[in-house]
This record gives C-alpha cells, sequence and structure tokens, in this order.
C-alpha cells in the first residue's frame, strides 16, 4: 500500500518536474542574464581567469563564506552529537582501529601523502587560474590525511593545531572581507582592495587569491576534523549516558 | 558536443543508472556505499564533458573520496547488512 | 540529437533523484536513507550542470589559450551553485551519519521502524 | 556607516564563532563572555539602525562592490530590520538565560556557544539577504544547527529527533534548489528584486512548479501542516534555550523566508489561497494534538506549530491589516514562546519524564519559574492585559475584513482548545499537592533576569500596544510595496 | 487626573499592595486588604463623576471610558457587594494559605467588573470581560477541588462566551468601522437581517453564559459552590450580573428596536425553563452550597426572563430583582461560608440544628430566604409580583404558570435550607461550633439590613433602576407607582405599611422559634427504634435527611435527562477525535518524509486549479 502510494506520488512528481525541465532543451543558451557581466567582468576587472573562482569568492562571496560556515558548523554539531567526555578515556588512548595496516598500505601512504597535500595546495594556489580552488584543495589535503589516518593506528592529529588553522583561515576571510569595508572603493564587504594584476599571473585577482587560500586551509582543517572525529568514536564503545 | 563526447555521455548515464540501482537496492550497505562512490566518479566524468571541470573536482575530491569514507566508518560502526 | 540528450541527461538526473527519493522514503535501514539522500543529491548536481550547459561551450576559464577570442562559455552560475551544494551535501552527510552512529548505540538497530520513542 | 552596518550582523557572529576556540584557550570564561559581548553590540547596533531608519529608504548594502542584480545584497528595511531587531534582542536574553543553564563542562559550552552564534548568523542571514541562493544557503545554516543542537543532550531521544529534522530538512534543501534552478533557468539572476520584475514573463504554468517547489520547500521551515512532523520531536529534545531559539528565531526566519518569496519575488495568483487552507489545517492539527499532550514542551512544540499557522492565516489573506496581524502575531509569537520555553526548562529540569502531570504544585516550590510560565500561558492564548490579545483582536479584525467569518469563527473555536490546555498546566502548577520528593531547581540569577525583562516586554505592549504598532505598520508598509522594494534595490533599473 | 482613570488604578493598586503585602506578611496583609474595600466603594459613591469621560486610541482603536446610568446601577451592585465580601473574606480566609492570589484575583475582578460597566466601546469591554473572567478563573480552581473539571468547565464555557462576544464584535466593526457601542446601537437599524442577527445572537450568547442561562449553565454549580465562599458571594451576586448588564442592553436596545422582540421572547423563555429545572434541582441537592448555586441559576433566570420580555414593567422587575438577588445571594453564600467554616461542612444530611450556636448566622439567613422565596414583607416579594404582572400583561400564561410553579417550588428549597442547616436537632458533633467572627457577620448583617430596607422602602432601588432604565431607552419611568402601591390607591403611605408588617413579621417569627425551642424535647437522632431491623451506625436520620424524597420520585423522569452529561459525553467525543487526528505523527521520520512527497504530489496535480493558470 505504502509502496504504491509511494511510488505513484513519486512519479507525479518526476513528471510534472521533468516536463518543466525539458522546456528549455539541453545545451540551448537561451538564458540572459548575470552570466554575461560576469563572464565579461571576471577577465576585465578582476583579471581572474577562472570564471567560477571569481563568481564563488568574489561575485557571490557571501555565499562561500555561508558554506565555509556551513562546513565549520557541520563539524562543531558532529563534535557536539559524538562528544564524549574525554575524562573517562584520559589514560589510554583512544584506538581508531584494532589492526595495523599492513606494511605495504603504510609504505604507500607515507610517501603518497606528502604529494597529496603538495597536490591540494597546488590547487587552491591556483584556484584563481586553473579548475579548482580552496574546497577541492582542501579536500584533497584532507584526503591525505585520512590515508594517513587509516593506515596508521598511532598518528594522531593535533587538535590543537586544527583548533588553530581553523579559527585563522576563517577569521582571515571575515577579516579580509571586513578590511574591504576601510579600504576597498566602494567600500563594501569582500570588495577587492587589493591591486588586480595581469589575467592568468599567479599574482592576480587581489584578495580572491588570498580568500581562496583561507578557504582551503578551512576546509581541509574541518574535514580532517570531521574525520577524525567520525574515525575516533569507533572502540569507545557505548557511552555510558546513552541507556 | 563532438561524437565521442556523446557516446562517452550516453555510457555514463547507463552506468549512473546502473550504479544507482546498486546503491538503493543492495542489501549489503559496503556493497551499497562503492556504488555510490561510482555514482559519483561517473558524475564527476559527466561534468568534465559538460565543461564544468571545477565541479568534477569537486566531486571527485568530495564524492568519491571522502563521502564514502565516512559512509564506510558509519557501516563499520553499526551494521554491515540491511535487515530483511 | 538534442532532443535526446536532452531528455536522456534530464532523464538520467531524475532517475537519480527518483531512486534516491525511493530509498529515502522505503528503506528501512538508516544508513541506506543516508545513502538515498547522497544518491539525491548526485541526480540534483547533475541536473545543475546540465542545465549550465551551452552547446559547443568551453569551460569558463580564460586561460591563455582563449583569451581575446571568441569563444562560447557555459554557464559558470550554476557551476558556482552546484560548488556550494555540494559542500553543503557533504556537511549534512556526515551530520546524518554522526546521528546514525548515536541511534545506533542507543537503539542498537539501524532499522528506522524502530526508532520511534516520540510519538503523537 | 562604518561602525553601524548591518553586513556585521552576519560577519560579526561568523568570526567570533571561529575565533571562540582560540578565546578558550587563552581563557576560558572568555567563551562565555565574549558571545554576550557580541550579542548585546548587535542588539545595540540593530536597534541603533531600526530606530534611524527613514521609511521607503531601506539601506541596501551590496557586497563585494557589485550592485545588486550582479552581486549579492543585504536589504535591512522596516520589515526584515524589525525582525532582525527581534532575533538580536531574542539572541541576547537566551545567552543571558544561558550563561550558565547548566554545568556541561568546557568543551560542550564551547560547542554551544559557537552553534549559536552560527545560528543568528544564519537566521538574521535568510531575513537580510536580497538574494534567492544566498537565502538558501542561510536556511542550511541554521538547519544544521538545528540538527547539531537538537542532539545535544545524550540521554534523551535527542538523536531521534534530530535525525527526523535531517530527513525532512534535506528533503526541504532539495525542493528549494529544484526551484532556485528552475527560476534561474527561467529568469537568468538570482536577486530578488531582480527575479520579481523578470518573473512577470516566465509562463504561468511554469510559475506555478516553481511556487509549489517553494511552497514546499519552505513550508517544512515555516512548520507547515502536513510537513511538520519533526517539530514537536526537535522542540521537545533540544535543550532549553534551543528551544527558546528554535521557537524565536528560526520559525521566524522560516516564515520570512515563506513571505518573502511569495509577496515580493514570486507573484503567483492563488498561492495565498492555498497558503490560507494549509494554515487553518495546521492550526487545526496542531491545537488539537496539543490538547492530548501529557509532556509539557510536546505541548508547547504544537502549540508552536499553532501559533505559526495562524501567522500564515494572517498573510495569507494578503492586505495590509493582515500583515500587520501577522507580524503583531509573529511578535507576540517570538516574545511570548521563548518566555514559554524558558520557563519550561526550568519546570522540567527536575522531573524525570518530563510529563505535565509531575508539575503538581510546582507553583509553591518554584514560585518565580510558574510565575513566568502563567503569564505566558494567559499572555499566548490571548486574555487581556498582555500583548498576545491584540495580536489576537487584530488578527481576527483582519480576517473579518477579508469576509472569511468561518475562520474567524475556527480560529476563535481553537483559542479555546488553546485555553484548555494551558489552563491545565496552569490549574497543575498551582492548586495541586506537590508530589513528594521533587528536587528543586530554582533558576540562576542570569534566568531570572532574561525571563524578566520578557515578562515586562510582555505585559508592557499588553498595556499599551501603541509600542509597537508604530513599526509594525511600517514594516506592513514596506513588505506590501513591492515596487517600492525592487526600486531601493535596483534604482537604475530603466537602465537594465 | 481623570476620577475613572484613578479609580481604575486604585483598584489596580489595591490588587498589587494587597499581593504584595501578603507576600510578606498576613497581618500587614489583612490590614491593607481592609483598607482598600473601604477606600474603594467610598471614593466610588464620593469622588467618581458618572458625567465624565475619557478617551484614549490604543493600536488604532477608539476607546472611551464613561459611565451612564444603566451602568451606575449595576455597577452600585458591585461596589456594595464587593467590599463587605472582602471584609468578610479576611475573616473566612484566615487560615488559607496563598491569600495574595487570593486578593489579587478577587480586586482584579472587581477591576474587571468596574471596567465592564463604564466602557463605552467594545474593545475595552472585551478586556475588562477577559480580565474578569481570568481572575475568576483562578479564584474558582483556588481551593484545588476538581481543577480539571470544574476549573476547566468554567474556563471553556467563559472562553466560548467570551468568543463568540468577540467575533460580534469583529464583524460589527468590519460593519461600522467603529468599536464604539454608540456606533453599533445607531447603525443596527441599517444592517441586513443577517448581520443583525449573526452579531446580536453572538453577544447575546457571551453575555448568557455569565447569566448562566440553560444550556449555558452547567459550569455554574460546580463554580459557584469549589470557588471559595467569600467570592461566591461576589460570583454569584455580582459577577452574574454583568451578563444580565449586556443581555439588557442587547435585547431591549438592539432587538427590541428593530422590531426582532422575537429574540427576546426566546430568551425569555429559556429564561424560565431555567428557572424550572434549576429549582427543581436545587430543591433535591443535599449539599447547601449546591442547592444555592442551582438556586442562584433559577433566580438568574427569572431575571433574564423579565429582561427578555422586554417591556417597562418587566425590565423594571428584572433589574430589581438583579439588585435583590445581589444582596440575599450574596448574603446567603456567606452564610454557606461561614458554616463551613465553624462546622466544617456544608452538607445538610450532616449538619443541622446551629440555629442556637450561630444565632447571628441565622437572623441574617432567615433575612435573605425571606426576601429569596417572595414571602411579603420583604422585597422578594414586590420584584415577582412585577414580573407576573408584567407577563400577565404580555398574555404570556404559559410563562407565568413556568415562573410561579418555579418560585413555588422556591419555598421547598429554602425551607430545606434553613431547616437543614439551622433548625432541627443538633448533633453532638456539633457541640464545639461557634458563632462566626465579627468580621464576617459585619457584612452580612449590613447585607441584611439592606435588605430590611429595602423591603420597606423598595423605593430606594426603584429610583436607581428607573434612572438606568433611561439608557434603555424607557424615559421618566414611574418607579413611585409600584404595584402595590397603585392597588391601595396614593393615599396610603405603603412604607408605614410595609415597616408595620416587617416588624410584626419579624416578633412573630422570633418569637416561634423561641417558644419552638423552650417547649420541645430533646432526642439524639441516633436514638431510632425500629421494628426488627438492624440499625448501623452509620445510618443517618438527619433531619434533612431523603428531605423530598417523595418528590424526588415523581420527578425523576425529567431530572434524570441531565445537559451536563451530553456537554461530557460531547467533550469525550472530541478528545477521541483528537487523539485520532494526533495520530498522524505516528513518530516514524520517513512516514514524515512520505507525508512531504505525497504534498508535494498533490500540489502538482491540482496546480492547475490552484493556481489557475
Amino acid at each position: 500500500m505504502k509502496k504504491v502510494v509511494v511510488i505513484g506520488s513519486l512519479g507525479v512528481i518526476v513528471y510534472y518536474l521533468l516536463s518543466a525541465f525539458v522546456a528549455i532543451p539541453f545545451g540551448a543558451d537561451i538564458i540572459k542574464g548575470v552570466k554575461e557581466f560576469y563572464l565579461q567582468k571576471s577577465p576585465d576587472d578582476l583579471k581572474v581567469a577562472n570564471v567560477v573562482t571569481s563568481i564563488v569568492v568574489n561575485f557571490r562571496g557571501f555565499d562561500t563564506l555561508g558554506e565555509v560556515t556551513v562546513l565549520f558548523l557541520a563539524s562543531t554539531a558532529l563534535g557536539s552529537i559524538l562528544y564524549h567526555r574525554r575524562s573517562q578515556h584520559s589514560g589510554l588512548n583512544p584506538q581508531r582501529t584494532s589492526v595495523e595496516a599492513s606494511a605495504i598500505v603504510q609504505t604507500g601512504a607515507k610517501i603518497i601523502f606528502p604529494f597529496t597535500v603538495i597536490l591540494g595546495a597546488y590547487i587552491f594556489i591556483h584556484g584563481h587560474l586553473t579548475p579548482g580552488g580552496g574546497f577541492q584543495g582542501g579536500a584533497i589535503i584532507a584526503t591525505g590525511f585520512l590515508l594517513m589516518l587509516i593506515s596508521y593506528r598511532k598518528f594522531f592529529i593535533k587538535h590543537n593545531a586544527l583548533t588553530w588553522i581553523e579559527a585563522i583561515a576563517g577569521s582571515t576571510f571575515v577579516i579580509l572581507g571586513l578590511f574591504g569595508l576601510i579600504y576597498a572603493k566602494n567600500h563594501d564587504f569582500l570588495e577587492n582592495f587589493l591591486p588586480a594584476g595581469k589575467l592568468n599571473d599567479l599574482l592576480s585577482g587581489g584578495i580572491i587569491g588570498i580568500i581562496y587560500i583561507a578557504v582551503g586551509f578551512k576546509v581541509g582543517a574541518e574535514i580532517t576534523g570531521i574525520l577524525d572525529t567520525l574515525l575516533t568514536v569507533k572502540e569507545t564503545g557505548l557511552d555510558p549516558e546513552e541507556n | 558536443m563532438t561524437n565521442i563526447e556523446i557516446i562517452l555521455t550516453i555510457v555514463s548515464l547507463v552506468l549512473l543508472i546502473i550504479a544507482g540501482f546498486f546503491a538503493v537496492l543492495k542489501k549489503d550497505l559496503i556493497h551499497a556505499v562503492v556504488a555510490t562512490s561510482v555514482i559519483s566518479l561517473v558524475l564527476s566524468l559527466m561534468f568534465y564533458l559538460l565543461q564544468a571541470p571545477d565541479v568534477a573536482l569537486t566531486e571527485a575530491a568530495i564524492g568519491i573520496a571522502l563521502s564514502t569514507i565516512i559512509f564506510i566508518i558509519t557501516v563499520r560502526n553499526t551494521k554491515r547488512f540491511e535487515d530483511k | 540529437m538534442q532532443e535526446f540528450l536532452t531528455y536522456s541527461i534530464y532523464g538520467t538526473a531524475f532517475f537519480l533523484m527518483l531512486l534516491g527519493l525511493y530509498a529515502v522514503l522505503m528503506k528501512k535501514n538508516l544508513v541506506k536513507i543516508v545513502i538515498g539522500l547522497t544518491v539525491l543529491d548526485s541526480g540534483l548536481n547533475l541536473l545543475f550542470v546540465a542545465v549550465g550547459y551551452i552547446s559547443g561551450g568551453t569551460a569558463p576559464i580564460f586561460s591563455p589559450a582563449v583569451v581575446g577570442k571568441h569563444v562560447i562559455m557555459t554557464d559558470p552560475v550554476p557551476q558556482a551553485l552546484v560548488l556550494t551544494a555540494i559542500v553543503i551535501g557533504f556537511g549534512v552527510t556526515a551530520v546524518a551519519l554522526a546521528l546514525v552512529v548515536r541511534l545506533y548505540r542507543k537503539h542498537n538497530t539501524t532499522n528506522i521502524d524502530e526508532i520511534k520513542n516520540l510519538k503523537w | 556607516m562604518v561602525i553601524t552596518d548591518p553586513v556585521y550582523f552576519i560577519a560579526l557572529p561568523l568570526l567570533t564563532a571561529f575565533l571562540l576556540p582560540l578565546f578558550g584557550k587563552i581563557y576560558k570564561p572568555l567563551i562565555g563572555i565574549i558571545p554576550g559581548l557580541v550579542f548585546a553590540f548587535l542588539a545595540y547596533i540593530s536597534f541603533d539602525l531600526y530606530l534611524n531608519l527613514v521609511p521607503g529608504k531601506p539601506i541596501i548594502i551590496q557586497m563585494a562592490g557589485w550592485a545588486p542584480p550582479w552581486g549579492i545584497n543585504l536589504v535591512f528595511s522596516e520589515f526584515s530590520g524589525l525582525i532582525v531587531t527581534l532575533i538580536t534582542f531574542l539572541a541576547f536574553l537566551v545567552w543571558v538565560y544561558s550563561y550558565n543553564f547548566k554545568k556541561v563542562g568546557f568543551d560542550n559550552s564551547k560547542k554551544y556557544f559557537t552553534l549559536l552564534m552560527l545560528m543568528v548568523a544564519g537566521s538574521i542571514g535568510v531575513v537580510l539577504t536580497g538574494d534567492i541562493f544566498n537565502m538558501f544557503v542561510f536556511l542550511e545554516i541554521t538547519a544544521i544547527y538545528s540538527y547539531g543542537l537538537t542532539a545535544f543532550y545524550k540521554g534523551r531521544d535527542s538523536a531521534e529527533a534530530a535525525f527526523k529534522y535531517l530527513l525532512l530538512g534535506s528533503l526541504s534543501s532539495v525542493f528549494i534548489l529544484l526551484a532556485i534552478l528552475l527560476l534561474y533557468k527561467q529568469v537568468g539572476t538570482l536577486n530578488m528584486a531582480d527575479i520579481a520584475v523578470k518573473a512577470q514573463s516566465i509562463d504561468p504554468k511554469m510559475k506555478s512548479i516553481i511556487a509549489i517547489l517553494f511552497f514546499v520547500g519552505l513550508g517544512i521551515e515555516a512548520e507547515m501542516f502536513p510537513m511538520n512532523g519533526w517539530v514537536p520531536d526537535a522542540y521537545s529534545q533540544a535543550p532549553g534555550p534551543v528551544a527558546a531559539s528554535f521557537a524565536g528565531m528560526l520559525a521566524k526566519s522560516g516564515i520570512y523566508a515563506l513571505i518573502r518569496v511569495f509577496y515580493t519575488v514570486l507573484e503567483v495568483k492563488g498561492v495565498f489561497d492555498l497558503l490560507l487552507i494549509m494554515g487553518l489545517l495546521t492550526i487545526i492539527f496542531a491545537e488539537f494534538s496539543a490538547m492530548r499532550q501529557k509532556h509539557l514542551r510536546r505541548m508547547l512544540a504544537y502549540s508552536s506549530i499553532g501559533q505559526m499557522g495562524l501567522i500564515m492565516v494572517a498573510f495569507s489573506f494578503n492586505t495590509k491589516a493582515g500583515i500587520f496581524a501577522g507580524l503583531f502575531l509573529m511578535f507576540n509569537h517570538a516574545i511570548i514562546k521563548t518566555l514559554l520555553f524558558l520557563s519550561s526548562g526550568f519546570l522540567t529540569y527536575s522531573t524525570k519524564q518530563k510529563k505535565i502531570r509531575d508539575l503538581d504544585g510546582f507553583g509553591k516550590i518554584m514560585p518565580f519559574t510558574s510565575l513566568m510560565f502563567g503569564l505566558g500561558a494567559f499572555a499566548i492564548v490571548g486574555l487581556p492585559p498582555f500583548s498576545g490579545f491584540w495580536g489576537k483582536l487584530n488578527m481576527l479584525v483582519a480576517t473579518a475584513d477579508s469576509n472569511l467569518y468561518f475562520v474567524i469563527a475556527l480560529i476563535l473555536l481553537v483559542a479555546v482548545v488553546e485555553i484548555v490546555y494551558y489552563f491545565k498546566v496552569i490549574g497543575r502548577l498551582y492548586f495541586r499537592q506537590q508530589h513528594k520528593d521533587v528536587e528543586v531547581h530554582n533558576p540562576t540569577w542570569n534566568a531570572i533576569l532574561a525571563m524578566s525583562i520578557l515578562a515586562i516586554v510582555i505585559i508592557g505592549v499588553g498595556i499599551y500596544p501603541d509600542l509597537i504598532t508604530d513599526y509594525l505598520t511600517k514594516a506592513t508598509n514596506e513588505l506590501f510595496d513591492k515596487a517600492g522594494y525592487i526600486h531601493s534595490v535596483l534604482p537604475n533599473l530603466s537602465l537594465n | 487626573m481623570n476620577s475613572l482613570v484613578l479609580l481604575i488604578l486604585i483598584i489596580a493598586g489595591g490588587a498589587l499592595l494587597s499581593y504584595f503585602g501578603h507576600k510578606i506578611n498576613k497581618i500587614l496583609g489583612n490590614i491593607t486588604v481592609f483598607a482598600v474595600a473601604l477606600i474603594i466603594p467610598i471614593y466610588w459613591f464620593t469622588q467618581v463623576d458618572f458625567t465624565e469621560t475619557v478617551s484614549f486610541t490604543v493600536s488604532g482603536f477608539h476607546m472611551e471610558l464613561g459611565y451612564n446610568m444603566y451602568g451606575k446601577l449595576f455597577s452600585m451592585i458591585v461596589m456594595i457587594l464587593s467590599p463587605l465580601a472582602l471584609i468578610y473574606a479576611i475573616g473566612y480566609m484566615k487560615d488559607q494559605k496563598k491569600l495574595a492570589t487570593f486578593y489579587f484575583s478577587f480586586l482584579f475582578s472587581i477591576l474587571g467588573m468596574t471596567g465592564i460597566l463604564m466602557s463605552r466601546d467594545f474593545v475595552s469591554l472585551f478586556i475588562f470581560w477577559e480580565i474578569m473572567t481570568w481572575s475568576s478563573y483562578l479564584l474558582v480552581i483556588f481551593l484545588g477541588k476538581d481543577v480539571q473539571k470544574t476549573g476547566i468547565k468554567y474556563m471553556v464555557f467563559s472562553a466560548i462566551g467570551a468568543y463568540a462576544m468577540l467575533m460580534a464584535i469583529v464583524i460589527i466593526y468590519k460593519n461600522t468601522g467603529s468599536m464604539m457601542l454608540s456606533d453599533y446601537f445607531g447603525s443596527f437599524a441599517g444592517f441586513t437581517l443577517q448581520t443583525k442577527l449573526l452579531t446580536g445572537i453572538l453577544l447575546l450568547l457571551g453575555f448568557a453564559v455569565k447569566s448562566a442561562v440553560m444550556p449555558l449553565h452547567v459550569w455554574a454549580p460546580g463554580a459557584y459552590s469549589n470557588t471559595p465562599m467569600a467570592y461566591t458571594s461576589v460570583f454569584s451576586g455580582a459577577l452574574s450580573k454583568m451578563g444580565i448588564y449586556g443581555l439588557g442592553f442587547v435585547v431591549v436596545n438592539l432587538f427590541a428596536q428593530a422590531n426582532l422582540e422575537i429574540v427576546g421572547y426566546v430568551l425569555a423563555w429559556m429564561g424560565a425553563i431555567t428557572a424550572v429545572l434549576a429549582t427543581f434541582s436545587a430543591v433535591f441537592q443535599h449539599d447547601a452550597k449546591k442547592l444555592l448555586a442551582y438556586s442562584s441559576i433559577a433566580q438568574l433566570g427569572y431575571i433574564v426572563t423579565g429582561i427578555g420580555i422586554g417591556t417597562e414593567l418587566s425590565i423594571m422587575a428584572g433589574l430589581y430583582l438583579a439588585v435583590l438577588h445581589a444582596a440575599f445571594k450574596g448574603v446567603l453564600f456567606m452564610v454557606v461560608g461561614a458554616v463551613e467554616r465553624q462546622a466544617g461542612t456544608t452538607d445538610m444530611n450532616v449538619v443541622s440544628g446551629l440555629a442556637r450556636k450561630m444565632p447571628f448566622t441565622f437572623f441574617t439567613a432567615l433575612i435573605a430566604i425571606i426576601a429569596l422565596a417572595g414571602i411579603p414583607p420583604l422585597g422578594g416579594f414586590v420584584g415577582k409580583w412585577m414580573l407576573y404582572e408584567s407577563l400577565i400583561n404580555n398574555s404570556n400564561f404559559l410563562m407565568v404558570i413556568m415562573i410561579f410553579l418555579s418560585s413555588t417550588a422556591a419555598f421547598l428549597y429554602c425551607f430545606k435550607f434553613l431547616f437543614g442547616l439551622f433548625l432541627g436537632q443538633q448533633e453532638p458533633e456539633f457541640d464545639h461550633v461557634k458563632e462566626a467572627s465579627p468580621v464576617m457577620i459585619i457584612p452580612m448583617l449590613l447585607l441584611s439590613v439592606f435588605l430590611l430596607v429595602t423591603g420597606a422602602y423598595p423605593g430606594i432601588v426603584f429610583k436607581y433602576v428607573a434612572e438606568g432604565m433611561t439608557n434603555l431607552g424607557f424615559h421618566d419611568v414611574n418607579w413611585q407607582m409600584s404595584v402595590l402601591t397603585n392597588a391601595w390607591g396614593d393615599s396610603v403611605n405603603v412604607q408605614h405599611v410595609y415597616l408595620s408588617v416587617v416588624v410584626v413579621f419579624v416578633a412573630f417569627l422570633i418569637f416561634i422559634t423561641w417558644r419552638g425551642y423552650k417547649h420541645s424535647t430533646k432526642i439524639s437522632t441516633k436514638d431510632i427504634s425500629s421494628s426488627g431491623e438492624m440499625i448501623k451506625p452509620e445510618d443517618n436520620m438527619t433531619y434533612a435527611m431523603d428531605f423530598y424524597k417523595p418528590f424526588q420520585r415523581v420527578l425523576q423522569p425529567i431530572l434524570k435527562w441531565k445537559i451536563n452529561k451530553y456537554y461530557e459525553d460531547f467533550g469525550k467525543g472530541l478528545e477521541a477525535l483528537f487523539d485520532f487526528m494526533r495520530r498522524i505523527y505516528t513518530g516514524n521520520g520517513q512516514t514524515y518524509a512520505v507525508y512531504v512527497i505525497i504534498f508535494l504530489a498533490i500540489l502538482l496535480i491540482f496546480s492547475k486549479s490552484i493556481f489557475g493558470y
């Protein structure tokens, strides 16, 4: 009964929505709007080659601030959801896995790890020139740490360091934005107040590159934090408060 | 779109559907998680074909690697198999 | 051809969303429900990017190769939105899975039908 | 303009939230103090900005130096400013209340205050933003905040409540995203004023589908009838001040988004009739369910849904009187429900089951908290001389204005039900013998301060409602004047 | 400062002062209450300027306060009865706890009543009405007896009434654009019949609840008997008159003048039926409080009938009875309160023969009962006589029969009340009973004196009644021409006749009582001879036991029909419905998600008809 109702409803929804979507055919260039402006202003005014980056960091930079906040919120919320009093486990180190990974994995991880981090850093440093940026770079760095976390039982991330990175990177974003209120031409939040440079130069785009680097650090730190929290949960057993 | 791209697109679409079925219907959750990972992988390819390299990179980093790993951690912390 | 691609790509995106929704609505396993949510998000992301695509367009990057030439570029706005959507989706998934772990510890089950202490 | 800029409403809480862990490392008590300073400052600038607002000239802040259709903008108008002022005021009070709410340990209070800061930033962002996708991002922030803080307590069924909310919240975000995508596909812009201009040319069928998607997506956040199953669970499982923030701030931003979209952005014929019907159904189901609740918090939660339904009905008239009444109800609901949740936090603190029947005779052992609860109950059912009465009266006048006599009868009928369940609780609190072995947790001085301020506002507005009616009228005019909104956001529209 | 505003402020300030006074110390609190009880009536009688008005605009609604003569008449009831009841309460509530709440609510209900009577617009009328309602609710549940049942019942009926009124107010506002009563009365003739009936009947409903007209009376017995008696005297005496006040102006000012007397007739009939049924219910009560409660309902029934008929004489009768009812019911509830406090119970099957122990109480009760029963020398008789006459003049013979039946049957419960509590055999367990404290006796005596005086000089009351009736459209009512005077001609000084009758009657009564006691022999009620049947110790042979058993058997079929039960069944049905409705919140998060999807699908399917594209 439930199945019939659900599938029927889903069918109705998909039918209506699909019929709405196919009204404008795939690949047709009929939307006139803000995108023309972005495609023109990004290389001309901001000197940022990657238009997506200029949208993400500048035109719609406020969204990105929100987005970084969402990740930060998720990692904090995760901490509060899976929080357990450390005092109960003090003395013995919480362990992530019961078995060590094989030597091959460990060695491989050790070799790959620095490269992953460098790749991530490269991606967010070149965020305004090539595809990718802070999110992608940060995620890749986090992947590197993930590799280490799952291969080594005793690889612990310094929470202090994570906290500092998160705090400094996040506040850099906001403070750079607030600087815009003082130094920039229109006195707007997140407005570029540095020289724009030349298109396709590494040092172009003013604060866009700096913000994306901050985003990269923050995203990397937060995702690493999330993974660490989730991984540490294992083996700590049932919380006495639970039942 | 060139013809090769179109063919690749269609193959990807078919793969997406198959992987989607696997993800939803598999009783073994690890398999289902791997299937979602495959969805992300194919999706990443699709994004590249649709001239969205930024999104492709994001999907690759987050969808393929990170999402999958947090799913696997969760499955290890709970039960591997779906109940009947 | 364009019509075929329209239907097939949009159709696939919607099919993924449908599968995801089906899992969310019908599957009893909590992890499966969260998997359904990610599949749903995947379909949505595909839809976003597909909508932004313009035939013959290149990626919206003014690399040295295209500077100064007249090129058609795909719509960058949906791509920027999808970036945001993916990251938000990841955040929500992480929180959801943490909740699943909590629920499993409390109820010792992952069947959503057995987790209804709060009702009426 | 530098010291009082609306951007601080979002930038400052975010900055503080990012830096809070560092403050904690420097000196632990800062974790409690810094948020208070920030909230106080926000409340100050919101009052300052709001009181100095020139009618018809909202403060428009553009982001990153790009004028509205291209960049994201914030609109601090009479309407959004009113809600922001309300939110900052309540946020400050919630901080005062929870400054030492429970000794949960250092790590947890850090997370609590961080999440609270982010939620304030999120719900203010929803209200202030002039961009539809930005609104979605901020809605998502508030949603994740709720998931996190609903599951804050370990011993309860809080994870279950959070998971339910998460399930519905995810669906909500999917529908909102679909609607935004469809809208973008039609008009090629994401700015609300710009959409409002261009939306006239959208095919009506397409427009109706977009409207439905927004309706459902935002309806989940605004606690609309068939989609509000998460509300009672989340409200009853979250810590007291968090439930207060749900009722006072989160629900407000949800209903604000709904109103803004349908009043300003999308002009769709018939959506208001739908809102009326759904609002009435929301009221009926919620209040009737509240009537039979045995848990105090669940009862309050259902009552809260009922109030939201009433607000929806008020806004569905699409008249100035209706909007005015709706704003009055929003104000009342925010203030009174916050008081009720805050006082219920202490009332149920020492009871294990959190049931209403555990509260017998609490009037004697916890006189202040019970008094506050009783006052809130009197106010929320609309008894004079408390502020709830004026909201109800204006609401009914607006209903009669739209010739909907059966709606008046229905609202009043439901009000009788409301009276029954609130007065049952009051009867138990004051006129029953208390159970044996009750632990007493008398409120701390800061909780007393927070509740007293709310009580004073309730009585003050009840005796002299003109304290706020002026502002409400201005806000009404702003919301009703769609052309004015568009013009102030896009001043050189003709060039476009 | 405006004297009306000051009056309100004095009462509100008095309420707060008594609250805090009692919070600090009982003695200080009592002194405050006493002072407040003196200041309010003194201020009202000496300082209030009845021609003054004050108006202000709040939240866009124009509000105006100002007395008219009709309101002043009712205000007088409030201002005389409530301070006496307050003073009585000082004695009566001596041993209770939570006195701060008690006096706070008490004074706020006085505030509400005072405000109602000076409101010239609907908003302030409603505000004060609600203040009166919630403060009296707090007093109904004050003793914690039957909180969930009686209290909620009272609040539900009050809320239904108040909200009916609110709905009427809102519709009126929509039609006239003004909240003023005078604008409503002025433009009533121009309304459509539908609006006339809708607004008028909703207003009537609101007022009828407070005056306990038949199908809406079920809250009254419980509420009257569960409230502390000190307040019940105000509750039944003054607060219920607020309903009468409203009924008066709605029926007379509106319907009678719009050629819709039919509404008044229906109301009169309802009043008559109320009187009959409530009287019979009162006869068979064994708890004195309940008996008085039903008696109150019956008396209000007469008044409603009088108002409903809507002729000059009948309204005069109704208003006169309203004033008298306030006095004698005020006394009677105080009497019951005194008995309850001194003897510990008011069950007439248990307590009896208190006349000697509590002589002053007995005396006041006697006076009040005479007034209530309408036995000639005292005022009740005049009122009833006028009511009969007005009914006969209107040829409502059936109604006359009903009223007559009811007032005859009223003798039965009056008799039972007097005998049950005060006469008959005194049980040994009540030997310790003493007379109530002077604080309680003095208000009762004052009210009895008032009754005696009005019995002798009904003109004192009629003067104000006639004044009040000018606001109902009856100008220059010749109040001197009351019925008895008319029959005997103007040459006789009626007052002297009254006075001599009263003196003779009272003297005779005292003589009879005294003699009766002197010559009786004392036997215990437990001293029973039976023919072989075992008498168990719990067998109660008190005088009042099974007082009207044969009667009860005859009337059983009528009395079995209890409207209360229907309400309760209705309430239970609603609760079951609510329980059923809330099942949609199944607790399963997935189900909620399914609701969302189904809702979306339904909206999409009906999008065409909803959005009309």
